[in-house]
């Protein structure tokens, strides 16, 4: 965590994923919200997820509303002055914690999808 | 020139890890409009206030040891001046050589504190050691003034307003800040002046340096020198940036 | 050590650096008071070669030995003294004389290339001299001595008034000093104390019981909100109010006026004397008189008080070192007078004849010291 | 003396204390807030999305709850939310890397004019439909 040149990547990945989350949080909402007048029913999700273009967008969406929201509580708590050995469990904590969000994420994602073949 | 009825709220208290802490001593004094705050200081302690610390030393915005927070904001003492207090007008740099065309009998009350996130040695006085530190870590030095550009990093007194001003200097103790990482910058962007360059752009890199700001701008918005360290703070970022993706630095002077 | 201007600093760095033990104490902020506030030009001597040449002497050597010992606080710009009419050019020959008498490095250049060099000059410029003025940062060259001094072992208590200075016995035993920092009585018991109290000399002195003839001297200076020359701007004739102009960072400095005062305290800006300025500064520069003003302000010169009263110009602008065992006070020393430019060397002065006194072997080494950056100076102890 | 008694303390409040500040620390302090709410936001969303494993009808049954006034209301404030953090957001990368940033201030107020727009238009589109 002390170690030079760490940084740099993370704050422009901030700045990258802040950028498409922008675009992705758009799509995302008019999708949900706008396209249909009304918020979409099980079918639809379903239709839209098993579209691989939408389910890619979404995964683009999950990972990138993963990394930028858990860096930015990352930002937040390293302004409140961590010790190195405090930052390194902190950077471990977030990363599980990611991963986690992640899995989960895309195990629900493909689920409905119908892309694990269950239905 | 004008007199003014001065109530003055200081906070006081002896040696202490931050402005917190102390009590508020309220003074009232006639004093005149041209006076500036350390005129006001130096009356205090010549009458109701004989042991009250304040830092101080060339009354004219080039030592940088007067910095402190007047109505919650930083300001330098020797630029602020009763007339300026007295007609609300501290949003402007100096008080001097102006007319505030005062009322007959004016009066004005104004609070004085110490610079945030800076340990107290007493009263008014914040102590700069841990400050200074910073200063060492960037290998700062006073650089001479070249040519009228726009923004002077050089001009950097290392006052500690922007210090006081800036919320991430108050939370992480190691945060550089941005008095030191404006004068890092300068000292890479003069190449007559010695320093060593790695370390002052390994300072920048580690966590507690530049990538610590959030872009408040408070420490641009308070420095009394013009010299814009939020600016400086973006620049040298710029730079790390294209470091690190290997672009070739712009014209090297 | 008793005051931490540049008198009390550069001593205590001498001192230190001969492995002296040493204290510094300090009513307030280090070079709070005259040498804080003064005129921030690193004098190269032209101001004196003509009316006191052993000051212009003395001037140009120690500038020289100031921007090799502490570049970090000196802007490198030189001067250039100027005459604007009849008298002004009077005065030429007798300066140009002076300069090449006191070994003061100075070329003369046409009028024209004057006004190129530096674009605010009036018109009217007859004659010009370029000379190695410099511009210094009196309170961060403070630091830096006290910094050095503080790395070869020195205390420096700033924040910490002189309450008594006791004699006992013919002797100085020992120096009562409030530490408002920690909040406690000092008891410092040295065999050589230093009065190096400036303007306030006087009142120090008074505690141990002996007097010390020192004539405060206040001036005004006007600094603008502007940078109208880059290099040190005098005017070629003998010193007076309003002939200089000293840029410093962003702003330019006019001073000075010159008139006795009680003491170095709450000492008025006359609104007269900034308006003074203002004009004579603006014969130099006419962009003065529409430059905004960002500070007025003003200091005490402790000078040797002489037989000749006047208005304090007149009186040495040398240091004078009393040395107060003939008064019954032996071990007690006052060293008053000089000037920011040549405080090495009045240390140096000061520290052989302590050294004398505590039969201390050891040579000056300041002449060729670096001091460390001003960044290093602590106002406490592991601070 | 002892050092203790001198060293400060990290202070996060100075994060939320707007006294005396300017523009910059407002924006800061909106981000700030809006980011841990929106954080917080993503996991309560993807904690609710689960009921998407139970099948069309506990989804459906979920979204004609939220359809109700009282989520419609909170799908509007979160629009305010993400339109705050987005735009200000993007004012931050370019400010953050020194493009325009000595007019952050200008680019603050545009930034939330933008939001203003957007939000108005969107808040028609999310109450249109409940309207019948």
């Amino acid at each position: 965590m002390g170690e030079r040149g760490y940084s740099v990547w993370a704050w422009l990945l901030q700045a990258f994923t802040g950028l498409l989350l922008v675009v992705l949080v758009a799509l995302h909402m008019v999708a949900n919200h706008f396209a249909k007048r009304g918020l979409l029913t099980y079918r639809d999700v379903a239709a839209l997820f098993a579209d691989p273009y939408w389910l890619v967008l979404q995964l683009a969406l999950l990972f990138a509303v993963i990394y930028h929201g858990l860096n930015g509580l990352r930002a937040v708590i390293l302004d409140a002055g961590l010790s190195p050995a405090g930052a390194r469990r902190l950077d471990w904590a977030l990363f599980a914690l990611g991963a986690a969000m992640a899995a989960y994420g895309v195990g629900l994602a493909l689920s409905i999808g119908g892309w694990l073949g269950s239905r | 020139m004008a007199e003014v009825e001065l109530t003055v709220r200081v906070l006081r208290g002896p040696a202490r890890a931050s402005a917190a802490g102390g009590r508020y001593e309220t003074y009232t004094l006639r004093a005149d409009a041209g006076w500036s705050l350390l005129d006001v200081l130096e009356a205090l302690q010549a009458g109701p206030a004989p042991d009250l610390m304040y830092r101080h030393s060339c009354h004219h915005a080039s030592c940088g040891t007067c910095a402190l927070r007047v109505d919650g904001r930083e300001r330098l003492a020797c630029l602020t001046t009763v007339g300026q207090i007295a007609a609300g007008r501290l949003g402007e740099r100096t008080g001097h050589g102006k007319d505030y065309r005062l009322p007959r009998g004016a009066r004005a009350a104004v609070t004085l504190e110490p610079l945030r996130s800076f340990p107290v040695l007493g009263d008014l006085a914040a102590d700069f050691a841990e400050f200074f530190g910073k200063l060492d870590a960037v290998e700062a030095d006073l650089v001479a003034a070249r040519g009228e550009e726009a923004t002077h990093f050089e001009h950097c007194i290392t006052c500690g307003a922007c210090m006081s001003a800036c919320p991430i200097v108050a939370s992480d103790l190691e945060y550089l800040g941005p008095a030191p990482l404006a004068l890092a910058l300068r000292g890479l962007q003069d190449p007559t002046k010695t320093g060593s360059d790695a370390r002052r752009l390994a300072a920048a890199d580690q966590p507690h340096g530049v990538w610590r700001c959030h872009h408040v701008f408070e420490c641009t918005a308070a420095c009394p020198a013009g010299v814009d360290p939020g600016q400086a703070l973006m620049e040298l970022r710029a730079r790390l940036v294209r470091r690190r993706l290997g672009w070739r630095e712009g014209a090297r002077r | 050590m008793i005051g931490a201007g540049s008198t009390g600093a550069a001593i205590a760095h001498d001192l230190a650096s001969r492995g002296i033990r040493t204290a510094v104490v300090e009513r307030g902020e280090p070079a709070s008071g005259t040498t804080g506030r003064n005129h921030a030009l690193l004098h190269s001597g032209g101001r004196y070669v003509v009316k006191d040449p052993e000051s212009a002497v003395e001037c140009i050597q120690e500038n020289l030995l100031l921007r090799r010992a502490a570049p970090g606080v000196i802007e490198e710009t030189g001067g250039l003294f100027v005459a604007i009419d009849d008298e002004d050019l009077a005065y030429r020959e007798a300066f140009l004389e002076g300069c090449r008498r006191a070994g003061v490095p100075a070329e003369e250049i046409p009028p024209d290339l004057a006004r190129r060099l530096e674009p605010g000059l009036t018109e009217s410029v007859r004659a010009a001299v370029r000379v190695p003025d410099a511009v210094i940062d009196p309170y961060r060259l403070v630091l830096s001595w006290l910094a050095t001094a503080q790395a070869n072992g020195a205390e420096v208590f700033p924040f910490t008034p002189v309450e008594a200075v006791e004699v006992r016995a013919g002797r100085v035993a020992h120096v009562v000093a409030h530490d408002l920092v920690h909040r406690r009585r000092l008891r410092l018991e040295a065999p050589v104390v230093i009065n190096a109290a400036g303007p306030w000399a006087g009142r120090v002195a008074a505690l141990a019981g002996v007097e010390v003839p020192v004539q405060p001297s206040a001036g005004v200076m006007v600094a603008l909100a502007a940078r109208l020359n880059q290099r040190v701007i005098n005017r070629m004739r003998p010193p007076g109010d309003g002939d200089i102009i000293v840029p410093q960072r962003a702003t330019s400095i006019i001073g000075t006026t010159s008139w006795n005062v009680e003491s170095g305290d709450r000492i008025p800006v006359p609104p007269d004397h900034v308006r003074r300025m203002i004009e004579e500064g603006a014969k130099l520069l006419p962009a003065v008189r529409e430059a905004p003003v960002l500070a007025a302000f003003a200091a005490a010169r402790p000078l040797v008080a002489g037989n000749k009263e006047s208005d304090g110009r007149e009186l040495s602008r040398g240091f004078q070192v009393f040395d107060h065992g003939r008064d019954g006070a032996e071990g007690f020393m006052s060293v008053v007078g000089g000037k920011t430019t040549t405080s090495r060397l009045m240390a140096e002065i000061v520290a052989d004849r302590v050294c004398e006194k505590l039969g201390v072997q050891q040579e000056c080494r300041t002449r060729e010291l670096a001091l460390l950056p001003f960044h290093r100076f602590r106002w406490r102890e592991g601070g | 003396m002892s050092e203790g008694e001198a060293r400060r303390r990290p202070d996060w409040r100075a994060w939320f204390a707007p006294r005396g500040r300017r523009t910059g620390m407002w924006a800061f302090v909106l981000n700030r807030i809006t980011g841990l709410l929106l954080l917080a936001y993503v996991f309560v969303h993807l904690a609710v999305l689960s009921v998407l494993f139970q099948g069309p009808a506990g989804y459906d049954r979920l979204v004609r709850w939220m359809s109700s006034w009282p989520f419609l209301l909170f799908d509007v404030a979160l629009v305010a939310v993400l339109l705050v953090h987005g735009l200000n957001g993007v004012r931050l990368v370019f400010v953050g890397l020194g493009a325009g940033s000595h007019r952050q201030r200008e680019w603050f107020w545009a930034a939330m004019a933008a939001a203003a727009a957007v939000f108005a238009y969107t808040t028609y589109l999310i109450l249109a439909p409940a309207w019948r």
